[in-house]
């Protein structure tokens, strides 16, 4: 059995399903952060799948990978910036106790 | 100093800062000193203006007459004219130049005039000047072939210039003078007005803050070296005139003498304005005369250009080749018409032309070559050629005379001639120095002034205007000057008919006399108002004549100031008066000789000239010789400071136009001054040289002899009286003059000296002529009649419509739109109202429901957003299968 | 027979379990030789007594004894420790301290796995390091090992910053991230090396070897173990063969960076005194073998140099070296790298031709010297690859 | 089962189980050696996919940076309880339901799909020729596709003929931004004085 695309396809959804459990069902925000992380990663394969196994895009996922991580990082300074801001305000990093803007 | 040009502005300046100086602080300076500043504006623009003159005298051209050549010159040639026994030897030599007056009479026949005389009097006479301008207002791309309209502010000094300057600096100073003593009444801090019965407060600067701005005005008007500056001071001295008339304000009969000027000016200058425009837009350019500059050609030649066209100078054809021209005369208007059978853009030259060729830069600069000897060139056509090509650029003849008009009429209303003399006599509700500033020096010296600077603009026709209107003014001017009683209107009415005289002067060519009558009269007037001011000072403002007599006794100063002004005024021998009104009279004769069909402009001022002689020695006799039926007693003399200023003016009014010789009539020195200045298109109009000036310049010449200076022309129908007698104009003009002068001296002596005749006898006897001249030939109740009263009625039209038709329509509005808005609030609150406040009801449940959704958790927003992205894709893909 | 067997030897997986299994054998004795050398030089430099006296010649027996003990020794985890993490982090620094063995090159293709990004690839796995730091002194469950985790952390953090510039001057110089092509193109006599190509270069190897020493969070910069102040930082807790790990993965991460600045600036396996690889006159096994030996002595020199700096500079507070970073590395090496960058630019503009890449001359393939400007032509990669991946 | 294969499913397996330890795990700071594993695991993939550079760039930045910053987060924040934050059980079971109807509808999506027409990139299986890294970078400095002297059957694909398209716009934006994104950071973060305890 030769490894293909789909492989990695679906091992990119199963990243990206369990980012999305991690990040709904965390209270600790940066738990959620890590959930996020995980989606990111997942996208990830995906860009580099289709840039293995598809000719036409050989730099562009490359590229689009890059950027992408280059975004999380940054990203990730300004959540974890966010979070401690919160943490100052609320001495806590439950993601509950930011209910301010219920309606 | 490189250019004394700059001597005359800055005398120009002071007045000007003499009144900004009372303006800002005039009221905070006590007793005199407001007066004293102004005193010293204008006594340093005197002193500068004769710095200037005698600079002006030395920097002059030694060829033209200057009066080391004029003092032995004046002997001989002036011996025809005087003595009469010599006339033939001067007769016989002229007649060579008649004949070739006669050969190129036919060209100007249309015209009316013979030019021949100048064309012998062709002496080299540039006119000598100093010049200086800066650019003030450039307005480009507005017409003109130089590329727009270029205003400038800018001095031209000639011979002219510099003798009214220093008359206007000298005669005002002289009345500041007197003023500082007549307005000291004003000094009071409350003065009571008797006539308007109200107490005020004095108002001793305040006048001579106007005096100064008026001295400005006059100053700048005589410098300007273009129309437009002109019309500037013009307009600034009609101002400062308002403001002095109605000094008074608080008389009703002030503010309406003052309103009148106003308005009668208004008229006179809306037809300045019309000559001023038409002026531009033909010729592009408002400047007097044309500037030149040196200019290297390619070839290293230095040539001449012209820098800035002169106003003259695009009018008058420039000088040429006479031998190979068609174009005669240097100076003369060319007048042209179109060829319109082979060619629309040729002109032909024609005598009765309905066209006048306008000179631009580049046919002066040497760009145009001439017509051919047809007299025909190309005509200027600005669509074909873009304006730049070598034709020739034309103006309706009839515009030319409009144009002329026009500036006329402006000077009609400033120098108030007839028809809009009726200014001038009220004016006397000014302060007396007022009035003899007025009528000396500054305001209506600028109408004459003015004819006499723009005289080259003036077609033939408007020269016969003018002489008809100052004709027309002298008589009527002085027949109403008969009856009136006010000492002022008196001098007013005599004023006007001098101006008539002056204007008269001009029109008939005698350019040179009609300036010359404004300076010397502008002396003795000037005398006679300040004496009249002495006097109603002395009486305690009364003004009415029948209420004073045997003054002579208590004011001996004034007295006989006020007789060596009389005497001048009459035109007596050796006074002042007698040079230039025996000038002018000789003036219109010659052209009446020429002329016969024109007689009238003969007769009337003759006949005024005897009028004039009997109501002044009236005026005289009724003020200063004692009468029996009321003396004046409470009267006194005047104070030093009036009289002094009396006492110089009554010796300039004798001595101001002497020459070498006082007694030839033709040799004052003033004459010959002004003399220099005179414009030399007035050979080609006019033919008339009635100057004896070429026989001083060259009196040995043979020339000199053709000059029929002291001759009737040929074919005037006088010309036996030269032939048989050997009178020339002089003679005779100068005679008949004396004796009606004398007739009106002697006349007045009957009726109010040795009272041989009764006045009011002979009122009754002619009760139509005494209502005339009573009531100013009923001009006032024409205008009233015509203007007037249906321009009131108009107005009431007016008020009622407006008060009746438009406001009740906006009134009506506004109660509808009153009712309209009622029954809209009712709506607005009711139905739009419900339906927002519906709407936001609504809104406000739904989202109040819908709140519950936004827990604020970013978990639940998390999931919210997965099923959203199961359920769309369900839904979508369940969609699609349907689809197909 | 002899076809089979090597056509066992070649298969990948052989190929890479051996490679794996040399490298680590390498790391390991390397650090039983490092442990004593450290002895022999504090004891030199300091005048200590102990380990010149002890065991046997040269006191050699005196590590092997020190390795028995610690394997000996009580495998302790104290009871407020988390368990897994404990556990977990000293394996995650010797991880992180020998993935880069496996792309370093001991000589012409002597290399696990030959990287056109090895020099990138040794950053980012010496990266993975820190990791394991954090994680000792938090899964020990002790303020000192916490206190000196996060010190270490921040401190290692923070030097990667200068000391990937420095990677990234040698790259910019060299025009490529294969650390094989880097050392081909130092061959020859020592003034080829990349420490004497510019002076800018020559600058960066020494901020280069300041910021590997406190990576390695060596003295003087060894706050996170300050025995004064935290006892002995992270590793407090640990005792026995964790112990041992994490000394390990210290001395494998000095010695890959050492290896690294060799490779970078001091000619890699080149002697310095020949115009040539001594493949070129030995063939290509025993040219090798020389290449290794010149290599590894290379390397243990600069191991010895960072040492000898131990044991003779004293120590610095924890803000001095964060402010050494911070506010002088990183600014020196970005000027650093402006000048590496403009250097060759503006020789090549102003003077074309004078300023060369050098190329090795008998390595085939060779990169072909630019022809001036920005080096937009890369060079191939190298003829000769002993990991074959798919 | 050749090198590549296993490994693919030896890292990919790991990586898997790593990402659904990180989602259960309830200390934060185990969920965060977790994500370690996982993102190493995606690492490993990435070197498999032939991306080295990529590979590279996610251990020094996921792991040397990111996850290092998520831990200093972590010892900033953790205070005894907050290390671990239950859940509800009953939220538990609706992500994991909703997350399993989403897995469902990615995986019948890619099973569903045919990628028949994609054509592999070769190159990359050939060590000797691969320069991804080199590509990478030459389009990111805004070389033209056209001018990189890359691998052959990179250039030879019709698609990646395409004039002037380069990366270099956006790769400056992405350095802007993460300029912007330090300074902002450093602000939120900065210590905040409260007036309350000056006065």
């Amino acid at each position: 059995m030769n490894i293909g695309l789909t492989h990695y396809l679906i091992l990119g959804a199963v990243l990206f399903v369990t980012g999305l459990v991690c990040m709904a069902s965390k209270r600790n925000a940066i738990g959620v952060l890590m959930g996020v992380e995980l989606v990111l990663n997942a996208a990830n394969i995906n860009f580099l799948a289709f840039a293995r196994y598809n000719q036409t895009f050989a730099i562009e996922g490359m590229v689009f990978t890059l950027f992408v991580i280059v975004m999380a990082a940054a990203e990730a300074a300004i959540a974890l910036a966010i979070v401690l801001n919160f943490y100052n305000n609320h001495v806590s990093v439950d993601v509950d106790a930011a209910e301010e803007l219920r309606g | 100093m490189s250019n004394p040009g700059f001597l005359y502005v800055i005398a120009t300046l002071l007045p000007l800062a003499s009144f900004l100086l009372l303006f800002a602080g005039g009221k905070r300076w006590p007793g005199r000193v407001g007066g004293l500043i102004a005193v010293g504006g204008i006594g340093g623009a005197f002193v500068c203006s004769l710095i200037g003159f005698l600079l002006f005298l030395g920097a002059m051209p030694k060829h033209g007459h200057h009066d080391d050549h004029a003092k032995g010159a004046a002997v001989q040639a002036t011996t025809p004219a005087a003595g009469s026994g010599t006339q033939p030897t001067a007769t016989k030599p002229a007649e060579p130049g008649k004949e070739e007056a006669a050969a190129t009479k036919p060209a100007e026949a249309a015209h009316g005039h013979g030019h021949a005389h100048a064309h012998a009097d062709d002496h080299d006479h540039d006119s000598f000047a100093w010049k200086g301008s800066l650019s003030w207002v450039a307005l480009t791309g507005f017409g003109s072939d130089d590329g727009g309209l270029d205003i400038r502010l800018g001095y031209y000094i000639d011979s002219l210039g510099a003798i009214m300057f220093l008359m206007v600096t000298f005669i005002a100073s002289l009345i500041h003078i007197f003023a500082l003593g007549y307005m000291s009444e004003e000094l009071q801090p409350t003065v009571e007005d008797h006539q308007a019965h109200v107490t005020r407060k004095g108002r001793f600067p305040r006048f001579f803050m106007w005096f100064s701005l008026f001295c400005f005005s006059m100053l700048n008007l005589v410098l300007a070296d273009n129309l437009f500056q002109v019309f500037v001071s013009w307009e600034l001295v009609g101002v400062c005139s308002f403001g002095l008339i109605g000094f008074y304000y608080e008389r009703q009969s002030a503010t309406n003498a003052a309103n009148k000027a106003f308005i009668t000016n208004r008229v006179g200058d809306a037809g300045f304005i019309i000559g001023l425009l038409i002026l531009w837009t033909q010729c592009g350019t408002l400047t007097f005369h044309t500037t030149t500059e040196t200019v290297t050609t390619r070839s290293g030649r230095q040539v001449e250009k012209v820098k800035q066209l002169g106003i003259f100078d695009a009018l008058r054809a420039p000088e040429h080749d006479t031998h190979k021209d068609p174009i005669k005369e240097h100076g003369q208007f060319v007048r042209v018409r179109h060829i319109t059978e082979d060619d629309d853009h040729l002109l032909q030259m024609n005598p009765a032309g309905d066209h006048v060729v306008i000179w631009d830069k580049a046919t002066l600069n040497g760009h145009f070559h001439g017509p051919d000897e047809k007299g025909r060139f190309e005509a200027y056509l600005s669509d074909r050629d873009g304006g730049h090509g070598h034709g020739m650029k034309t103006m309706p003849y009839w515009m030319l005379v409009l144009a002329g008009v026009g500036i006329f009429l402006g000077c009609v209303g400033k120098s108030a001639q007839f028809p809009l003399q009726v200014w001038l006599p009220d004016a006397m509700e000014g302060p007396t120095p007022v009035s003899a500033l007025v009528h000396s020096a500054t305001m209506v010296a600028a109408g004459v002034y003015l004819v006499g600077r723009v005289y080259p603009l003036f077609a033939p026709e408007v020269l016969l205007t003018i002489a008809y209107v100052g004709a027309i003014t002298a008589f009527i001017a002085a027949t109403i000057a008969i009856v009136q009683t006010d000492i002022k209107k008196v001098l007013a009415y005599s004023t006007v008919s001098q101006l008539g005289f002056m204007m008269l002067g001009l029109g008939v060519g005698g350019w040179v006399y009609g300036l010359f009558h404004l300076l010397t009269h502008a002396f003795f007037k000037a005398l006679l108002f300040l004496g009249s001011g002495s006097v109603i000072h002395g009486c305690h403002h009364e003004q009415e004549m029948t209420k004073m007599g045997g003054l002579h006794a208590k004011m001996r100063t004034t007295s006989l100031t006020m007789l060596v002004g009389v005497l001048a005024i009459c035109g007596t021998p050796l006074f002042s008066g007698w040079y230039s009104k025996d000038g002018i009279i000789v003036a219109a004769l010659s052209f009446a000789s020429l002329n016969p069909e024109h007689m009238a402009l003969f007769l009337l001022p003759l006949i005024g000239a005897g009028i004039t002689a009997f109501y002044m020695f009236r005026l005289w006799f009724v003020t200063f010789t004692p009468r029996d039926e009321h003396v004046y007693e409470h009267a006194h003399e005047s104070p030093r400071v009036m009289t002094v200023p009396l006492i110089i003016l009554a010796v300039c009014s004798v001595v101001v136009a002497w020459g070498p010789r006082p007694w030839d009539v033709q040799g004052s020195a003033l004459e010959h001054f002004v003399h220099h200045s005179q414009p030399e298109s007035l050979k080609v109009d006019t033919g008339i040289n009635l100057n004896t000036a070429v026989l001083q310049a060259e009196p040995d010449s043979a020339r000199a002899e053709n000059v029929i200076a002291n001759t009737f022309a040929r074919d005037s129908w006088l010309h036996p009286l030269t032939v048989k007698l050997g009178w020339g104009p002089h003679d005779l003009a100068g005679l008949l003059a004396l004796v009606v002068a004398g007739l009106g001296v002697l006349l007045s002596f009957a009726v109010y000296y040795w009272r041989v005749f009764d006045p009011q006898e002979t009122r009754e006897r002619f009760p139509w002529a005494y209502d005339l001249f009573q009531n100013k030939w009923h001009f006032d109740a024409l205008y009233s009649a015509l203007l007037v009263r249906p321009t009131l009625v108009v107005g009431y039209w007016c008020k009622a419509f407006d008060q009746k038709v438009i406001d009740g329509l906006i009134h009506g509005l506004a109660h509808l739109t009153v009712l309209v808005s009622r029954f809209d609030g009712k709506v607005d609150n009711g139905l739009v109202d419900g339906l927002v406040n519906l709407t936001g009801r609504v809104v406000f449940g739904v989202g109040d429901w819908l709140k519950g959704a936004q827990t604020g958790l970013i978990r639940n927003y998390v999931l919210f957003m997965a099923v959203a992205a199961v359920g769309i894709f369900a839904v979508v893909s369940y969609v699609l299968a349907m689809a197909g | 027979m002899v076809d089979a067997l090597i056509g066992f030897l070649t298969h990948p997986v052989v190929v890479a379990v051996l490679a794996a299994a040399i490298l680590m054998g390498l790391m390991l004795v390397q650090a039983i030789i490092f442990v004593w050398l450290e002895r022999k030089v504090a004891g030199r430099i300091q005048d200590r007594l102990g380990p010149t006296r002890v065991g046997g010649k040269f006191g050699w027996l005196q590590t092997l004894a020190d390795g028995i003990k610690l394997l000996c020794k009580e495998d302790f985890i104290p009871a407020a420790a988390d368990q897994f993490l404990f556990r977990l982090a000293a394996y995650l620094v010797l991880i992180g301290a020998f993935l880069p063995f496996l792309a370093m090159p001991f000589g012409l293709g002597v290399v696990a796995l030959d990287m056109n990004i090895a020099v990138f690839y040794i950053l980012a796995v010496l990266s993975t390091e820190v990791f394991g730091v954090i994680l000792a002194g938090y899964g020990s469950g002790s303020k000192w090992a916490l206190f000196g985790g996060m010190r270490e952390a921040a401190q290692m953090v923070s030097y990667e910053v200068p000391r990937a510039i420095c990677v990234v001057i040698a790259v910019v110089a060299t025009g490529t991230m294969s650390l094989s092509l880097m050392m081909q193109q130092q061959e020859g006599f020592f003034w080829n090396w990349l420490l004497f190509r510019d002076p800018f270069c020559f600058l960066t190897f020494w901020v280069f070897l300041v910021c590997i020493t406190a990576s390695c969070k060596r003295a003087p910069f060894d706050l996170a173990e300050a025995e004064s102040e935290l006892v002995a930082g992270f590793h407090t807790e640990f005792s026995g063969f964790r112990w041992l790990l994490l000394f390990m993965g210290e001395y494998g991460s000095m010695f890959i960076t050492s290896a690294l600045a060799v490779a970078m600036f001091l000619g890699g396996w080149h002697t310095g005194l020949l115009p040539h690889d001594p493949t070129y006159y030995l063939g290509g096994f025993l040219g090798n073998v020389v290449n290794v030996l010149v290599f590894l002595v290379k390397s243990w020199l600069l191991v010895f140099v960072m040492m000898w700096v131990r044991w003779t500079l004293p120590r610095l507070r924890i803000d001095q070296v964060m402010m050494t970073c911070l506010k002088y590395l990183i600014p020196i090496s970005a000027f650093l790298l402006l000048g590496a960058c403009l250097y060759p630019l503006l020789w090549n503009t102003f003077a074309p031709g004078t300023l060369q890449l050098r190329s090795p001359p008998g390595v085939p393939g060779a990169p072909p010297p630019p022809s001036g400007g920005l080096p937009l032509t890369q060079a191939e990669p190298g003829s000769a690859v002993l990991a074959d991946r798919r | 089962m050749d090198l590549a294969e296993f490994l693919f499913w030896t890292v990919g397996a790991l990586t898997c189980l790593s990402a659904v330890m990180v989602a259960a795990a309830q200390s934060i700071v185990r969920a965060a050696v977790w994500l370690l594993f996982t993102l190493a695991g995606v690492s490993g993939l990435y070197f498999l996919l032939g991306a080295d550079f990529l590979g590279a760039v996610q251990l020094i930045v996921y792991v040397g940076g990111i996850l290092i910053l998520v831990i200093f987060g972590v010892m900033l924040t953790a205070q005894g309880p907050l290390t671990s934050i239950k859940t509800p059980a009953g939220e538990w079971a609706i992500s994991l339901v909703v997350g399993f109807l989403m897995l469902g509808l990615l995986v019948a999506c890619i099973l569903a799909t045919s990628f028949d027409t994609f054509k592999p990139t070769t190159i990359i299986d050939d060590p000797a020729r691969a320069r991804t890294a080199t590509d990478l970078g030459l389009v990111l400095v805004g070389v033209k596709d056209s001018q990189v002297q890359g691998p052959a059957d990179l250039n030879q694909v019709p698609g990646r003929q395409r004039e002037g398209i380069t990366y270099v716009f956006p790769f400056e934006i992405l350095s802007v931004h993460l300029v912007v994104v330090l300074i902002g950071a450093a602000y939120l973060a900065r210590a905040k004085r409260r007036r309350k305890e000056q006065a």
